[in-house]
């Protein structure tokens, strides 16, 4: 099944009238994913928007429950709500896999956070691959690939004028079904693209063990602003708060996007912070991403979108970081050569 | 919170006005020893000095309730630590003309020198300040028009968008 | 530029090898060839590494504070990081005899995203080091651009088109703190933005938030400002930061002037830390 | 009897529903433990035990309108959780003024538990310190209530003055009563006039020097070990030193926690979370992780 990308207009507006619809659009000098609407210009061009998807399904600032206090009694009420369906459409291959791993935090190890859930299960995800990814793209050297996305409901590929769509999930079935109107019979090509940025991981994960009192680590320090810029566009950063509003006697207690940047993010009460330094946030940020989280949910934290790169104030290039790390020496061999 | 008077419907303001030890608080003490008639809206905080009052606080004030800051202290020349209300005069007219370029009104933020012997004088910018507020109603009254928001903003991605963004404005200001 | 460059990796090679710096602040180039990154070199050998061309985008003084404790440091410095350095010095963060300054006379750099002039370099006043130990290259001449005119565009509107315009701007806010950290005014060990236990800092991420946030930093940095850009340019959203730190300086001026911003000397007191019993009265 | 060796479990899944929402509980009792510490026992409004939980599993308690704190549940009882609270913050400050009938929130249980299963038969030498006593308390307390299953019951606990030992009822009046039980106390400072007799001495040594007196063996035992970061680090030493394998070492570790169920990201060692796989390490375990 093809759909004219002159026609996806039709399509949209469709889909608008039975649920919501989320694109990527510009939205006053930035983009990120909006609601569609009138007047609203997708933007299917842009390679990556400027702020992640990841707030569809973990909102920046999300309830959790609200209280009210009468003099020694307290009353909790839980703020979770059930979610109607949306589809979000035209997100890329990177910000899927971004899903995939905001998955394995919210609904495995245990606990299954019903708040991420509730959105996740309402939520139909339709991909568009990327025939010309950007200078910064490194997604097909860590973890997707610009023209594939197998998690995705429905996987549209690009083909020039047009998408060859392909349902990858019963819910995506149903969605190309309810499609039927605007596509059309026939085959073309797909683009297959590649990233011109590679890094190797292979050897990343292991070898950043041995690299805990590495030099890099000051080195990126000296460079890093320790802002929280990196973390809030990065679509699979999930670190949160847990904080309230309070009015007089009730109050409501949310929780918040968090940055292992920050020095308030393991202060603790009393004053005793594990990660005081610069450098400590940084080597937690980057072996969280690179090698703490391959060891729990078997998968590299990092997408390879380029969305860090693009926005660091300082230019800190995570690329440039991996390959120093795969360039270097595994520690049991530098310790090999500074007994010898 | 209801902040219309229950019987007669009225609006009735919040405000905070920070009063300096020395002077403006003697002043609203006297007034008080007076009999004077003042409108209950004004909610006195008594400070140390003028000096004391860091601008920020007058951010929090608006932001968490109040529909309007009063700052009070010593005449230049008068304060009791000789030099804090100087301070304190530079930095309010600062910050002050820094958030009425962001937008606020500027009636709700003043600034007035009262003596401890200004009774009269406190009760008088007492009920200035809360007239004018009244006549501004709410904080949320500040928040912008369509029309304003129409002719700064810049490409609006969608009318949900715009209305989520400005819906949490208008909450306070 | 390249000669500049090349003087710049001597000299700071120079400086290291013979111990008189412990580190050299300049850029590093990064993948690309319009990215340039804030770079602290330690080993005479890593001076090759010292790039400065029109790319160097980032100012980079702030880098000066973390490495102090670990002797004299080394800072090249344009017109916007000398004033840093004297900012430093007013502040308390520094003496003259920590930091080694390499002084280089700026032609204003490029924004890769544009390709035109950065905004940051377009509103300069001191192009030259207003302090140096050394100049590398020679003065450039100081066109001192009009630099209002966004505050004038902003203060022509109505109350609440002012009102629209900063909803818009706060509204757009992440509060990364990218703005905060880049400041070479920001000098506070512990920001209000951190004081959990005091409150001030809401977590939640909304316009009133940011709004408390950028105005109240807009405000503590405000009589000291260096105009320097560093924050707008940091901003990851494009935010119009300096807008409200013009007009402060512009009110100072006017106010309590003649003032043209702070860091061009290593001395206060600053305008908002000092007072005239004759200053203007208007809370009679 | 050949030993098992020692099994921490790290796996501890528990969907109790919401896991960010908390239950409302009244405070039942208030016991002024010293100048600074309180312990609060918590039920819930129909009069039941807020949850059952092991020894060394933490609890989320929250006091609206002031903050959150995880505390580790120090003991529960037929029909109550009990909490140990020490004031260093702003929201144990306010912990410390509520009063009895007072509603707080509460949820949980978070995290492991001590390994009370593959510990039995063996003689078990607890170590506090300070504000380190709870989760011991919890576990010692379990020992205690199966005394059968555990052989000798040594506990080493020290605190900076006499004034800031907690739970001295405990410590002097209950434990040293009960059968094979004994109770080893010093301070790190004495004080003119505070009534302390005993001992004067930092943990580490004292432990040492217990160990010595008491001709304790590290056969068939089991440590288990908690205080703040320069006694666990020290005691770590003394243990080791003391020839008790990484194995049979058993810690519990504290952390900034906020979400209790290992999604918010901040309290990991590694790629561990505290809150979700521990508190509760062995120090073989703890040695295989990076030092963060």
């Amino acid at each position: 099944m093809l759909l004219k990308k002159a026609k996806a207009g039709a399509l949209l507006d469709a889909i608008a009238a039975k649920e919501r619809l989320f694109v990527p659009a510009d939205d006053r000098g930035t983009s990120r994913f909006v609601a569609y609407g009138a007047g609203v210009e997708p933007r299917f061009d842009l390679l990556n928007t400027k702020l992640p998807p990841k707030d569809l399904l973990f909102p920046a600032t999300e309830t959790l429950y609200r209280w009210s206090r009468d003099g020694a009694d307290l009353a909790i009420d839980s703020a979770f709500a059930e979610t109607d369906p949306f589809t979000v459409f035209g997100l890329r291959p990177c910000d899927m896999a971004s899903v995939d791993r905001l998955d394995a935090v919210f609904l495995t190890k245990g606990y299954v956070d019903e708040f991420y859930q509730a959105k996740r299960e309402a939520a139909t995800f339709v991909v568009a691959t990327c025939a010309h990814p950007g200078r910064a793209c490194f997604c097909d050297s860590i973890a997707a690939s610009p023209h594939e996305a197998p998690t995705a409901d429905v996987l549209l590929e690009d083909a020039g004028e047009e998408w060859v769509v392909t349902p990858q999930t019963e819910k995506g079935a149903s969605a190309v079904e309810a499609w039927k109107p605007y596509l059309e019979e026939g085959d073309a090509e797909p683009i297959k693209a590649a990233c011109d940025l590679k890094v190797d991981m292979a050897a990343v994960p292991e070898k950043l063990k041995g690299m805990f009192d590495d030099p890099i680590w000051s080195d990126i320090g000296d460079q890093c602003l320790t802002c929280g810029t990196c973390t809030f566009v990065c679509p699979t950063c999930y670190c949160f708060n847990i904080d309230q509003d309070v009015r007089e006697d009730e109050g409501k207690r949310f929780r918040c996007w968090d940055s292992c940047m920050f020095t308030d993010y393991t202060a603790m009460a009393g004053g005793h912070n594990p990660r005081a330094s610069k450098e400590s946030r940084v080597r937690q940020r980057f072996m969280h991403k690179l090698t703490y989280f391959n060891d729990r949910y078997d998968m590299n934290l990092c997408v390879g979108c380029g969305r860090c790169m693009r926005d660091c104030p300082a230019a800190v290039d995570i690329s440039l970081i991996i390959d120093r790390i795969a360039a270097s020496e595994p520690a049991q061999e530098k310790e090999a050569m500074a007994h010898a | 919170m209801p902040r219309d008077n229950e019987q007669t419907g009225e609006f009735t303001p919040k405000i905070l006005a920070f009063c300096c030890n020395w002077c403006t608080y003697a002043g609203a003490d006297l007034a008080g020893l007076n009999r004077m008639n003042y409108p209950a809206d004004v909610k006195v905080l008594r400070v140390p000095c003028s000096g004391r009052v860091n601008p920020q606080y007058v951010l929090k004030a608006l932001q968490s309730g109040c529909d309007g800051v009063l700052v009070c202290g010593c005449h230049p020349g008068d304060c009791h630590y000789s030099t804090g209300n100087y301070y304190a005069k530079r930095r309010m007219m600062i910050f002050k003309r820094m958030v009425e370029f962001a937008g606020l009104s500027p009636e709700r933020f003043q600034i007035r020198w009262i003596s401890g012997s200004e009774a009269g004088k406190f009760r008088d910018t007492v009920v200035e300040v809360s007239e004018q507020i009244r006549a501004l109603g709410p904080m949320e009254n500040d928040a912008p028009s369509r029309a304003a928001i129409d002719a700064v903003a810049g490409t609006v991605a969608s009318p949900e968008a715009d209305e989520e963004l400005f819906a949490a404005a208008k909450e306070a200001i | 530029m390249a000669d500049v460059q090349d003087t710049i990796r001597e000299r700071a090679a120079a400086l290291l090898s013979s111990g008189e710096v412990s580190a050299v602040i300049g850029w590093g180039a990064g993948r690309f060839d319009d990215v340039r990154f804030p770079l602290v070199v330690k080993r005479a050998e890593d001076a090759g590494k010292l790039v400065f061309d029109a790319s160097c985008v980032q100012m980079t003084a702030k880098r000066l504070l973390e490495h102090t404790g670990e002797g004299k440091v080394a800072l090249v410095a344009r017109g916007c990081e000398s004033r840093a350095v004297n900012r430093f010095i007013a502040d308390h963060q520094l003496t003259r005899d920590q930091v080694y300054v390499i002084g280089v006379p700026c032609p204003g750099m490029v924004d890769p995203a544009t390709g035109e002039t950065l905004k940051r370099c377009a509103e300069c006043q001191v192009r030259n080091p207003v302090v140096h130990d050394e100049l590398v290259g020679d003065p450039v001449p100081e066109p001192k651009p009009y630099r209002f005119a966004e505050v004038d565009r902003v203060e022509a509107m109505s109350r609440e088109e002012r009102r629209a315009f900063f909803d818009e701007m706060y509204g757009k806010c992440i509060r990364c703190y990218a703005c905060r950290n880049a400041c070479p005014c920001c000098t506070c060990r512990e920001c209000f933005v951190e004081q959990d236990k005091v409150g001030w800092q809401g977590k939640a991420f909304n316009v009133n938030e940011a709004r408390y946030y950028g105005m109240i930093r807009a405000f503590h940095t405000g009589d000291r400002c260096i105009e320097c850009g560093e924050c707008e340019r940091a901003c990851p959203m494009g935010l119009p930061l300096m807008v409200i730190m013009h007009q402060q300086v512009r009110d100072i001026d006017k106010l309590f002037g003649p003032y043209e911003g702070g860091g061009l000397t290593d001395s206060g007191p600053d305008p908002l830390r000092t007072y005239k019993t004759d200053d203007i009265e208007e809370f009679m | 009897m050949p030993k098992t060796p020692i099994e921490v479990s790290h796996g501890c899944a528990r969907n109790n529903g919401e896991p960010y929402v908390p239950q409302v509980c009244r405070v039942i009792d208030i016991q002024e433990q010293t100048h600074d510490v309180k312990s609060f026992r918590l039920q819930t409004l129909d009069g039941k035990r807020p949850f059952a939980c092991e020894p060394g599993q933490l609890g989320m308690f929250s006091d609206p309108p002031y903050g959150e704190c995880m505390f580790a549940v120090a003991g529960v009882g037929e029909d109550y959780c009990e909490f140990i609270v020490k004031n260093v913050g702003f929201t144990t400050n306010h912990l410390h003024e509520l009063s009895v009938g007072d509603e707080v929130g509460l949820r949980g249980p978070y995290g492991n538990w001590f390994p009370y299963e593959s510990a039995k038969g063996r003689d078990m030498l607890f170590i506090g310190g300070g504000i380190g006593m709870p989760p011991v308390r919890a576990f010692l307390r379990h020992c205690l209530a199966h005394r059968e299953d555990y052989g000798r019951i040594d506990f080493v606990y020290s605190a900076s003055t006499y004034d800031d030992l907690v739970c001295k009822d405990d410590l002097f009046n209950v434990w040293p009563n009960e059968p094979d039980t004994h109770v080893h106390v010093s301070v790190y400072h004495a004080k003119e006039g505070d009534g302390w007799d005993g001992a004067v001495s930092y943990t580490a040594p004292y432990l040492e020097q217990v160990f010595a007196e008491e001709g304790l063996s590290t056969e068939n035992a089991c440590a288990v070990l908690c205080g703040g970061p320069s006694l666990f680090r020290t005691c770590r030493e003394s243990l080791l030193k003391l020839g008790f394998a990484p194995e049979d070492i058993v810690t519990t570790l504290e952390a900034r926690m906020k979400c209790g169920v290992g999604k918010c990201g901040r309290c990991n060692v590694g790629g561990v979370f505290i809150c979700l796989e521990g508190p509760v390490f062995t120090e073989a375990e703890l040695a295989r992780m990076p030092r963060d």
